[in-house]
């Protein structure tokens, strides 16, 4: 929809698209955070810290940072167990992530949720679930609450191109336009499922753009990988929302670096896609964008290694948490605290 | 003091709470303009408007997963299913979306809402309109079950539901919608999980719950004829369970009965019998029988439908044989 | 699509659209069967011999005329608790259905099914299913057998226009279109649901035909009162089903006469709109397009003398046959017959 | 004979019987290309052919509706949900379609289908992803519940499931796929509804299922060192439920206790201990005891999700304190 690739050659950090300075920093230092957290979290499943499953949005980070830049304090964010970068880029801090994925107290949600379960609500962050097309309509819930209560929140919910073809896609598009609901659907399109690509079992080429008109609503893709164009589609369909005039969905194209989960290779993908991908890296792919604006390499430098520093930080810290005992174990069913099913 | 049918209740108590609360919301098929299918929400669009009741498209997993994300914003919604049958197309979102998010995020969402629905046989509606599936509900843990037999409690239990703060699954009987009972004029709360002995007895205990209850009670006062005399428990919600009540029973009489319209295995009469069997059992005198559908589905013939749901004859007989 | 209406004035009854004579014939005599067995249930529930519910698709039988004419012997349909039309037409004995209303053994599913689950195997109407949207991914399976199994067979399957907004159509749209089924779906737009109007809760306002690209499939709408628009239509998207070029997706235009079910007078719906659909009676229409196509108003008359015929043969038939008793409860759970869940 | 993994005896019993009947094919969600997500469905496309063996879109009402279609036209089909907490999202169609069709048609229908799934906990995946969902499918009529506990089990009672004219929930467990054991050559058919009896005691009765099995087997040698003898009976289908084997343990040993994977209420646990405690209560030496999962969903951290599943230590302790 927008693309700010070519977007002139001032010599101070100051895009004639109109995209603040101090967005692409964020935005830069965004993808980075995400990128060494998922990195670290891979490497601790490699090794075995970090046990049950990942999964990594590594690749996909454009989006997530564009739209946290986009947000307001209080937007709600809903994901998936692709989730991590979203959560994170709200602002949860990296150690209550990190303790979560090794299954330590200290984490966001005490062990108990674990990597596909990653929520701070605290920054808006309402959760990450780990079943597909359910959190759909339950962003739309929160959009309705926003909207009864005249808060002007907006809830942006991602999800993957898979997720498309579930019937909580339908029901949550449909409700969303006629309800006019302050929510963004947006589908992160990294052309697989698990290992099946999209392709394969879709009626139709673009699985969100496509089906926009389904729901009375604009076809609008974005390049997934390029921040500012997913910051400015994410402005304007935020401020359309806020604006009460209704729902959007996005489609993001993009792609994920690692495999599926866990320690899938990814052997199903053809060969020379990665690497054409790999290319269209959107770290790197920015960061040429930012010194091609003046954006000085130094302070890029400073902003990787603040990231590196701060994910070594919260490892640590994660490492040396305790790990839950029985007392977390029955604790939080109930509003009163416990687990009791009698009286 | 009024007289109220049991449909009635169900919007007195919401209006209730409505009046009370204005977070309290209400969404469903046909619940705003028509007053709902069984005429439950008549008045409340009227009186609350239209934002507080409103129509939603046939879509269960909307229904249902925009009530969890408007109670994780600030509204305390209720939501109709329109027949507790149709809980299987939006079973996702109410037991592993609504009942473990709490839990799974170590407590930071709190989900303040009820989910009502049309439940249990004797309509003629077949296999897809009929069932009783509080045994569902009662085995997701994050669920609380709440299932009234009388009007006033009807209107106690939905205010004690909606201001719950975990959530609930409000199951209103078809078969007692027509129902009366007087119900005293003002505000009435009532706490979930307490069940109510509604008949006093010695010789056995029976324990029902909704439309089984008044046949428990039939059945009750049948046997007492014939000289046995028995409790009879309302248990009025599943979860949380009133196993204190139900265990002070048998103590005092050593005989366990359960009456449940779902159908046989797994049903919360189990769990109730497998509760006794364990921590009652040196009180025990005799088997733990429990009547029940039996696992069928429900056919839609009354001649054949009546047979398969418990009734008074059925439950005497039972009680009579087992305790010769 | 297709309107046959301004069809010529040919003194035989040989329509200039190349609707054969039989044909039509056929869909007059559909029309008046389903008309006269409904009006019978309807005076059956009202006097209380018919217990439970019924839902009547008593102004909808161009649809289901049409589509049964146009279909092969061994072709299927699937349907919604408003079947009694679709499976009459598909073959059933009038007196086994009505049977099944009043909840007797005679019945054709033993007064088990009951007036919303009325089904016929033999005549290949696979069963009226009552949770809206459940049968259309049924329907895609059966398609899916026919082509595995080379049979030649199309399915059709009926359903109301507030079936579009349930996950389950979104679902077995998609995947027919991607495996290319053999397999019809016909929605019937009658513009309620129960008794709120579809417009007020779908964000568009034709909610199946402006959903088909969503699907890769023809926007289609047809007359769904007027027989032959509907027989012409279905003999193409049939056609094409069992060419092997896949599905179709059907919105049929129509309006029930009475309310939702059971006694529902339809008092939400605005003044007029009745009488306007009445005005538009199926019935009313085709005996005139019959007449001024030459078919003699004798023989028509005859078509309606033997359909009440039947309907009083049928009712007499199944008054005098028996309930069913504990060895139909208990029966036919399992495929041994029985229903024990022990060993 | 061969060794085999558990998840390798998945496709072997698949793979029989695909060889045997062209009418069988596999449908689901990475189950083709990818031979399944837990390789149960290894190299079955490679040799069946992709019409045979095909993936899905993320459609599970799509999967298990296209599934009893299939069936009804002449088709053995088997769907693969690939978590068995994913049952939930396509429950209408298995609980209100697929169980009630026989049922409600009057017999018209019959579907020979199998739907198989990843159930089970103890593998760090959280509570979506981990649960034992046996008892859903057990309190449904009309479905039959298989879980089986060992390979040659699962190539037995696959075929059993795929011949069986019935609609078969197959239930794999997750914490299994890696263990091992000896099937023999040559075809397996295992008739659905008995149990095994895998140890033999006098003292008490474990019934047990699924991954409950090895944990019973492993409290029953610690028991048997400290002078408590105990049969161990698995299980193996749900429905048919092999009563007999139940019962007339009992009768020898006095003592029942059941090993649950399932959450507490309404499990399978307590239906069994139910039938015990009405057909078998004179039978009985003391009270029936239920091990279980607690009632709440599996947290992912390791530390306590071991706690929450029954161990063979807490299966040990429980027995020992109960047999004082
Ligand atoms: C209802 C449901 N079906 C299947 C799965 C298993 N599963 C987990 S992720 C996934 C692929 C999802 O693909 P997509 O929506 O494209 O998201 P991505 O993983 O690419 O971000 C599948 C099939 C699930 N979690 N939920
Ligand atoms: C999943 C589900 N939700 C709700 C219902 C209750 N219900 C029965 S018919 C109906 C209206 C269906 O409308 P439409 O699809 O337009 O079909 P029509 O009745 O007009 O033929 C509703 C809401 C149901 N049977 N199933
Ligand atoms: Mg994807
Ligand atoms: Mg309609």
């Amino acid at each position: 929809m927008i693309d700010t690739s070519g977007a002139g050659t001032a010599p101070n950090p100051r895009p004639a698209s109109g995209i603040p300075t101090e967005a692409r920093r964020a935005m830069y230092s965004a993808m980075w955070r995400a990128r060494v957290f998922e990195k670290r979290a891979y490497d601790l499943f490699m090794s075995g810290l970090v046990k049950g499953t990942t999964h990594l949005g590594t690749g996909q980070e454009a989006v997530a940072a564009g739209f946290s830049t986009a947000m307001r304090d209080d937007d709600m964010v809903f994901c998936t167990y692709r989730g991590h970068n979203h959560t994170l880029l709200r602002g949860a801090p990296m150690a209550s992530l990190m303790g979560e994925l090794l299954g330590r107290e200290s984490g966001c949600c005490r062990g108990k949720g674990g990597s596909m379960h990653l929520t701070d609500v605290e920054h808006h962050a309402m959760g990450s679930y780990a079943i597909v097309g359910a959190h759909l309509p339950v962003a739309a819930g929160a959009a309705w609450a926003s909207q009864e209560r005249g808060t002007g929140q907006v809830t942006v919910c991602f999800f993957g191109d898979g997720t498309t073809n579930i019937g909580a896609f339908h029901e949550s598009l449909n409700i969303a336009a006629v309800w006019g609901l302050p929510v963004v659907y947006v589908c992160e399109n990294n052309l697989y499922m698990e290992y099946t690509p999209i392709s394969s079992v879709t009626a139709v080429p673009n699985p969100a753009a496509d089906r926009a008109a389904s729901y009375g609503l604009d076809r609008i893709i974005v390049d997934g990988n390029d921040a500012d164009a997913v910051y400015e589609a994410a402005l304007s369909v935020i401020d359309r929302a806020r604006a009460g005039e209704g729902p959007s969905l996005i489609e993001a194209q993009t792609y994920r670096h690692y495999g599926h989960s866990r320690a899938d290779p990814g052997k199903y993908r053809p060969a020379g896609e990665v690497e054409e991908w790999m290319e269209k890296d959107p770290l790197v792919i920015y960061r040429a964008r930012l010194e091609k604006l003046g954006f000085p390499a130094a302070d890029l430098d400073r902003i990787e290694e603040a990231a590196r520093a701060e994910i070594d930080a919260a490892t640590e810290a994660a490492k040396v948490s305790a790990e839950p005992g029985e007392a977390v174990l029955m604790t939080d069913l109930w509003a009163d605290g416990g687990s009791s099913w009698r009286r | 003091m009024a007289t109220l049918t049991y449909r009635e209740a169900v919007a007195r108590g919401i209006a209730q709470e409505m009046a009370r609360d204005e977070r309290v919301l209400l969404i469903g098929e046909d619940v705003a303009e028509a007053g709902g299918v069984f005429k439950t929400t008549q008045g409340l669009r009227e009186r609350f408007g239209p934002r507080r009741v409103r129509d939603t498209p046939i879509s269960e997993e909307a229904i249902t997963g925009m009530v969890m994300g408007a109670a994780m914003n600030g509204l305390r919604p209720i939501g109709e299913i329109m027949f507790s049958d149709f809980l299987a197309t939006c079973w996702d979102i109410v037991a592993n979306q609504i009942a473990k998010t709490r839990y799974m995020t170590g407590g930071q969402i709190e989900l303040p809402l009820v989910l009502r629905s049309a439940n249990g046989g004797g309509s003629r509606f077949g296999g897809q309109h009929s069932q009783s599936v509080e045994n569902w509900a009662m085995a997701i843990p994050g669920l609380k079950v709440v299932a009234p037999s009388t009007p006033v409690d009807v209107v106690g239990l939905m205010a004690g539901a909606i201001r719950d703060p975990d959530p609930v699954i409000f199951l209103e009987h078809k078969a007692l919608f027509a129902t009366k009972g007087e119900v005293p004029d003002g505000e009435l709360v009532d706490v979930l999980g307490r069940a109510t002995t509604v008949r006093t007895g010695s010789d056995a205990t029976i324990v029902a719950l909704a439309a089984m209850v008044p046949k428990a009670v039939e059945a009750a006062d049948i046997l007492a004829r014939e000289g046995i005399s028995v409790d009879v428990i309302d248990l009025r919600t599943l979860v949380p369970l009133d196993v204190t009540t139900v265990a002070s029973s048998v103590a005092r009489t050593g005989r366990l009965f359960t009456v449940e319209e779902n159908p046989r295995l797994c049903g919360w009469g189990a769990e109730v019998a497998s509760i006794v069997a364990d921590e009652c059992f040196w009180d025990l005198d005799g088997p733990i029988v429990r009547i029940t559908t039996p696992h069928i589905p429900l056919p839609a013939a009354d001649a054949i439908e009546d047979m398969a749901i418990p009734s008074a004859d059925r439950i005497v007989e039972t009680i009579r044989s087992s305790m010769q």
